[in-house]
């Protein structure tokens, strides 16, 4: 049903061999590696991204792009109990938890920063395969009774083929997915990142 | 770089006109200078490049694709010329390029034809009044229609509100005995479509003198409630040249039809298919680049499926395959019929004889046409596209039946020998189209009398935009 | 908590099973001991209160329902007796009784017939061989099934895993080159079911002697793929009474027409829909009530579409009215045609005259039984049972045109009379059964045979669950 991992590692490999300049380039590219962290490094500030660290849902509709899927968890009966964290972050350890934000975290910026955003935004592999880990996390009292071990076990492992959302289409975004699709919903102000001298000036 | 997320966080959801829009402002790039987004991307539709495997924007011209089409409609205008759709702004250039509004001679349609064209409809039935309008002829008042389908038609110019400016919706719904304000905001973004994309006939007799447009949904929309209407008032587009049965033309029934289908059960209209939400800058806005929505699956369909682009397209054109099939099975089957009672009037079959298989005839075309005439080829409510092209077999084949009897009957050997019209110049040769004479009388058409309009038609509004 | 999912992991996967099951047992109670909550609902599957519009676990007698069927079927077994299927607690019963299964002086059933009935077919088979197995009689072999369709069939006793037991669609997959290792868990979620609700004939060639179950897929799973399959070998189940045409039965294709939906092409499976999740007492288990998923909407359909239950049963029903009015127009032409052609043979007419006509028969009835035959009435997939069923009505009706043209060849006076065939009796009685006798001899092999059967097998299993 959902697009294969395999040849992940290989494209990997490849794509070190690729990366790796000729030594003639070596100079420019550290230099614009240089750059591009510096940047990057800004962009993590202004962008507010140290809160992205933190497991407030608040700090995710920092991006607008992000206020369709706040407004509908907000709604749905996971705005009480659980976070966006608590889904779309791995739980089991701290390690993995906070490598696994950092990396989505910053090519959500750059996504972001560079309009690279589509009009409908999809959830990728992995971030599937930490979500599923997830609803089974909470929900292992009704997957896993004792006696059904066998069958669900391996069901459970083997997630390549059915995810919980399959069926439950509705939770927690609800069906429809796209920016526009909840248009004028009122989620939390942004807080303003622009301090208030700049702002003055600019005014 | 990094100012460009403070930027996007300033951006902004409110409409606002830069210059108020005068009441019946045809001209679409007028309307444009307020809504530059929305006007751009309408001027898309003038892009003709993407081809799906059944629709698109390329033209596709239905008579060499399915060249029965031509035997089915003979002694009918679209015998000459039938093309797919293409672009709203096209939408006069194809209109005065089609074989089927004739030349400089001959050319015999009424100005009602211009109704689903532009937006000057509703400014000249302010002038004229609706049945003045309705009272000329397409050539004489060709100069007052210029500008191609667009804002005005759907938008009134002081809110931007959907409105529907074309009577003839308005009226089928009251005598259903329903206004247009008990429809929701949701069947409005699908009701700004029916105006043009549905059923219709020209009344001959409501008005003296008038082509009225009429929508035939007294009794129901489906193919058998049209039906009945037609046949309890006796109507008939054309009688058939071989055959000689009273016909009817179905014309794209997309409203009936998708009406029917479980994505409008589910509420979703026809605006969330072919002028999805886009979103650019933080400010949401309809694309009104009107197309296939396969051309943009991503943005259309992906908003409630969750699936591969592949699988999609994949989807709706598996449904069109096996529509186009049965759909096939019916139009061979009416061209033979056609053709056999041609053959049984030249061999002394008597009207009596006749009647009851000429109605077998009409009815079966009728309902292959109202699945035919539909765009989208059946994926906007396969089920209803499927049984209606199922009693449409049953008829054609049962006339054919009739008619091998009664050819057996009158001493002709039967099967008997049916025409080569495996192309469409050799269909339209055997049904006796001087198509060389309509082609040269058209280009003279278009070489004296479109400048005319044109020219007039500068000086009336100031400018004349390109399409 | 964080440490859960780790941890879980490591759990093993075996089973805890209050008492082991031992490898062939095929008393469901006994599996049931283990596993309470399946068996209670699997015992549910008693339940014949439930009845949709056009299904559920109420007997419709099919015959009195759609007489048209005792025609198309006669000579050959199901004009007899066809009724819908029950609960699968009843599957021995209703084969039992089913006076297709004859009496005790007549019965020519195979033992084949009990493969999809019963969890001692695997026992029955691992000591017999599979041969063995298929080549006794239906009646001779009686004592032997007795425990209907149940855990056996589906589970691995041991680890509960769901395992193929019936070796037609193994050896069906392995002509077409797959392995049942091939499948997903997924899948087999679909394919249980398929190892019943499929196609299939007895091949008589394959082992001397024996009546082989073959699934006839190795073209494809299309009707058009198997229609080619059985032409090719010239295969035909009986030759029609009236018609004397070599004719074709489709026994419920479900797994071939589902796989066409557009729910099997988005992963949904036979379990999604008619073994839901249940919750109770904080677990989650598969519900064993095998039933009309309209019994039970907001368990199956719900959790998928948020819709309304009656919404949804409107959806189905709609769908289902749908097909039931082009099933009809094929059923009659159908039974019209078998009709035509005895009053054609019965007017001189010749083999080489017939053959065509007959083909024609053949498969329009084939494609028809394909769509009609399918449990659900088109609702599993129904683009494609409309499909079908279009080609079907076409070439019925091109088969009563050549009979009519035939008929009048032969002086008979076209259209014939026909029979009153309003109502099953009636209709039984046109194609000369004596449905008393059946019935008199059904019931000597209810009140005579039975009994020993049931004590036979008491002593060999200890005990004998009663359904
Ligand atoms: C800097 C702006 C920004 C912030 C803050 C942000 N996102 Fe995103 N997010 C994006 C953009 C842009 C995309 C689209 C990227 C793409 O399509 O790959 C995205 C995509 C996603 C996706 C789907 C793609 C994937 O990686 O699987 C998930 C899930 C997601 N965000 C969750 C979150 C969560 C949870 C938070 C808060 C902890 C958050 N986001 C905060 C901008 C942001
Ligand atoms: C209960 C678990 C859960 C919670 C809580 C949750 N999500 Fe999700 N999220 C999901 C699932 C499941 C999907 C995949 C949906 C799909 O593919 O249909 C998803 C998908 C997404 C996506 C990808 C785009 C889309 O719409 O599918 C984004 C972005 C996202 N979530 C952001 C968030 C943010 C931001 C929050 C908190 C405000 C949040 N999520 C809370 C389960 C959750
Ligand atoms: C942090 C723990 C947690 C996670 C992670 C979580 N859930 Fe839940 N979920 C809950 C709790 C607690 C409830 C009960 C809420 C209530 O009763 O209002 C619930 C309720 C539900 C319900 C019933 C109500 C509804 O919204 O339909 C469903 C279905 C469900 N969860 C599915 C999922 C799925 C699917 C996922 C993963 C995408 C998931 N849950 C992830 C804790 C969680
Ligand atoms: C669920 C999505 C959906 C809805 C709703 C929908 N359509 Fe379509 N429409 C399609 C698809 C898919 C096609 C096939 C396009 C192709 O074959 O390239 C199509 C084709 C068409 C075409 C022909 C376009 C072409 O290039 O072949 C027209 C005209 C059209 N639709 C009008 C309408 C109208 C009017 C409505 C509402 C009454 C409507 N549609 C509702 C999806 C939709
Ligand atoms: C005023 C009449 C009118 C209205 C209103 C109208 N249409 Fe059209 N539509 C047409 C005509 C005429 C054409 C064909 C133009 C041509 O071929 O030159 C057309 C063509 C199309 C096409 C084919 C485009 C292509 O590139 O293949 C689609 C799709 C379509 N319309 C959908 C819609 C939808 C959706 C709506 C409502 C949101 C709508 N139309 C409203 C008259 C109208
Ligand atoms: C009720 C609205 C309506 C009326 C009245 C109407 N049309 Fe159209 N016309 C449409 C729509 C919608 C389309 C696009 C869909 C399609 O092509 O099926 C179209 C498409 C066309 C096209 C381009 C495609 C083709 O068929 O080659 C031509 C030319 C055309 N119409 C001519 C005419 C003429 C001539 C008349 C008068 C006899 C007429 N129209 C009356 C709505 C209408
Ligand atoms: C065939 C019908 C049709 C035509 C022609 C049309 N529109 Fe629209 N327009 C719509 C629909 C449908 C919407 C969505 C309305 C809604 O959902 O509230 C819309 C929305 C809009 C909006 C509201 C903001 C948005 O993007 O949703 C503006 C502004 C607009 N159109 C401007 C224009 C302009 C300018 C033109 C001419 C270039 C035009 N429209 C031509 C049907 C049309
Ligand atoms: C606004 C939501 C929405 C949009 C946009 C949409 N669909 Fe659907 N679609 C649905 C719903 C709702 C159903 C009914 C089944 C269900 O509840 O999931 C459905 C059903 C279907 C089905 C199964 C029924 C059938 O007709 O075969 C297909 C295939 C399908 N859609 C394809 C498409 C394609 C292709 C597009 C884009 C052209 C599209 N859909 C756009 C919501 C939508
Ligand atoms: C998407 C849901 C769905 C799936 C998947 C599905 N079915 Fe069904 N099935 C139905 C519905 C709905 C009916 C109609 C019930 C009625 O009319 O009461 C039905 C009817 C039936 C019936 C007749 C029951 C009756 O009471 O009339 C049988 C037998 C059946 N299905 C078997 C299967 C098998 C075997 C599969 C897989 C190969 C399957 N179904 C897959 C929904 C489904
Ligand atoms: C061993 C053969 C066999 C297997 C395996 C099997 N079935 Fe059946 N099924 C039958 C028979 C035989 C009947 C009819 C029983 C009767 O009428 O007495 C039946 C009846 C049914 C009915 C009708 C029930 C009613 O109350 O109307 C449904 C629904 C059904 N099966 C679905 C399924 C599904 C779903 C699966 C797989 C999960 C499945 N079956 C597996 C043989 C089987
Ligand atoms: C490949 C599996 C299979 C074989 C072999 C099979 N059946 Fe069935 N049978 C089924 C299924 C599945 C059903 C339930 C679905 C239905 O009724 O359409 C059923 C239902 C029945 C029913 C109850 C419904 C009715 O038709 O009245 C009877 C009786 C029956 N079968 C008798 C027989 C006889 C007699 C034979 C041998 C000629 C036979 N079966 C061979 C699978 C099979
Ligand atoms: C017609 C096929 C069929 C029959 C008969 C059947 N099962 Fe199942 N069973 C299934 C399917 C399908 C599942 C779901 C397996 C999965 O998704 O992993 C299942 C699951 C189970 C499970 C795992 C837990 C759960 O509920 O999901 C147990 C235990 C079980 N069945 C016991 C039984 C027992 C005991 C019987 C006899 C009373 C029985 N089954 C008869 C098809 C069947
Ligand atoms: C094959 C379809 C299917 C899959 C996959 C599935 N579920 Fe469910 N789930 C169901 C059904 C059906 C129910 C309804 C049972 C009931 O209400 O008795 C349900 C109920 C639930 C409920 C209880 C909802 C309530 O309203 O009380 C929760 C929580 C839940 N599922 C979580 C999950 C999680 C977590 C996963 C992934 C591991 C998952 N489900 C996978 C079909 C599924
Ligand atoms: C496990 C999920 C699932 C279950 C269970 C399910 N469906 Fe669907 N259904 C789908 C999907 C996926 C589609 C395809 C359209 C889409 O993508 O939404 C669909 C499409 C449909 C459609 C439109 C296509 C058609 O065939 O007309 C209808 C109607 C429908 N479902 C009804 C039902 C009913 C009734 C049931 C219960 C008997 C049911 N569904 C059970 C997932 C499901
Ligand atoms: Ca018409
Ligand atoms: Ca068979």
């Amino acid at each position: 049903m959902e697009d294969s991992q395999s040849g992940r590692t290989n494209f990997l490999k490849k794509l070190v061999f690729k990366i790796i300049p000729p030594d003639r380039w070596r100079v420019p590219v550290l230099i614009t590696f240089g750059i591009f962290f510096g940047l990057g490094f800004y962009i993590v500030y202004i962008s507010n991204a140290a809160s992205y660290l933190s497991d407030n849902p608040k700090t995710c509709v920092n991006c607008h792009v992000m206020t369709p899927q706040y407004a509908t968890w907000e709604r749905g009966s996971h705005g009480k109990v659980a976070t966006c964290n608590d889904c779309h972050v791995p739980q089991d350890n701290l390690i993995r938890k906070y490598w696994f934000k950092a990396n989505d975290g910053l090519r959500h910026a750059t996504y972001f920063t560079m309009r690279w955003e589509p009009q409908v935004i999809r959830i990728k592999q992995a971030g599937k395969d930490a979500v599923q880990e997830n609803c089974i996390r909470c929900h292992s009292n009704l997957i896993h009774p004792v006696a059904l071990r066998a069958i669900n076990n391996r069901n459970v492992q083997d997630q390549t083929e059915k995810y919980c959302w399959d069926c439950h289409r509705e939770t927690p975004h609800g069906r429809v997915h796209s920016l526009s699709s909840t248009p004028h919903a009122i989620v939390p102000q942004l807080k303003p990142v622009v301090p208030e001298w700049l702002e003055k000036i600019t005014n | 770089f990094a100012s460009s997320i403070v930027e996007r966080r300033g951006e902004s959801f409110t409409l606002q006109q830069v210059k108020p829009i005068a009441e019946w402002e045809p001209r679409n790039e007028v309307w444009g200078e307020n809504y530059p987004r929305q006007f751009e991307t309408y001027m898309n539709t003038r892009d003709t490049s993407f081809a799906s495997k059944h629709g698109g924007s390329a033209t596709i011209d239905y008579l060499e694709k399915y060249p029965e089409l031509v035997i089915l409609w003979a002694g009918f205008g679209f015998s000459r010329d039938y093309k797919q759709g293409r672009g709203h702004a096209y939408a006069i250039k194809d209109t005065r390029n089609s074989l089927r509004t004739g030349g400089e001679k001959q050319s015999t349609q009424p100005a009602t034809c211009w109704t689903c064209k532009s937006t000057d409809v509703p400014r000249v039935m302010n002038s004229k009044g609706v049945a003045g309008y309705y009272s000329g002829t397409w050539k004489n008042t060709g100069h007052d229609f210029v500008n191609p389908i667009g804002c005005q038609d759907c938008h009134d110019p002081k809110t931007m509100h959907l409105r529907i400016t074309r009577p003839a919706l308005v009226e089928a719904f009251e005598r259903q005995g329903k206004k247009m304000s008990d429809f929701s905001h949701n069947e409005m973004r699908s009701l700004v479509c029916a105006q043009c994309h549905v059923e219709y006939y020209f009344d001959s007799k409501k008005v003296e003198g008038a082509k009225y447009l009429v929508f035939p949904w007294d009794n129901g929309f489906t193919a058998e409630d049209m039906e009945k209407y037609y046949d309890d008032i006796e109507f008939s587009d054309w009688t058939h040249s071989l055959s000689k049965a009273p016909m009817l033309k179905a014309q794209h029934p997309e409203y009936e039809m998708f009406k029917t289908g479980i994505h409008a059960k589910r509420g979703v209209s026809c605006a969330d298919c072919h002028m999805p939400y886009k979103t650019e800058g933080g400010v949401k806005f309809t694309d009104h680049h009107i197309q296939s929505p396969l051309a943009n699956i991503e943005n259309s369909c992906m908003v409630c499926h969750r699936e591969k682009t592949e699988n999609l397209i994949r989807d709706v054109v598996e449904t069109q395959d096996k529509l186009e099939e049965n759909r096939k099975i019916a139009e061979k089957a009416l061209a033979k019929a056609h053709i056999e009672a041609k053959a049984a009037w030249d061999n002394g079959a008597t009207e009596a004889e006749m009647k009851p298989i000429l109605k077998l005839i009409r009815h079966s075309q009728w309902r292959w046409d109202y699945v035919a005439a539909t765009n989208g080829l059946g994926f906007h409510a396969p089920v209803e596209a499927f049984r209606v092209l199922g009693t449409s077999i049953q008829k054609a084949e049962e006339a054919r039946r009739e008619l091998a009897l009664l050819l057996t009957k009158k001493g002709v050997k039967y099967p008997i020998a049916f025409p080569d019209i495996s192309t469409k110049d050799k269909a339209q040769k055997f049904i006796g189209l001087k198509m060389e004479e309509l082609k040269a009388d058209k280009k003279n058409l278009i070489n004296n009398v479109f400048p005319e309009w044109d020219k007039k038609a500068k000086e009336r509004q100031g400018s004349l935009q390109q399409y």
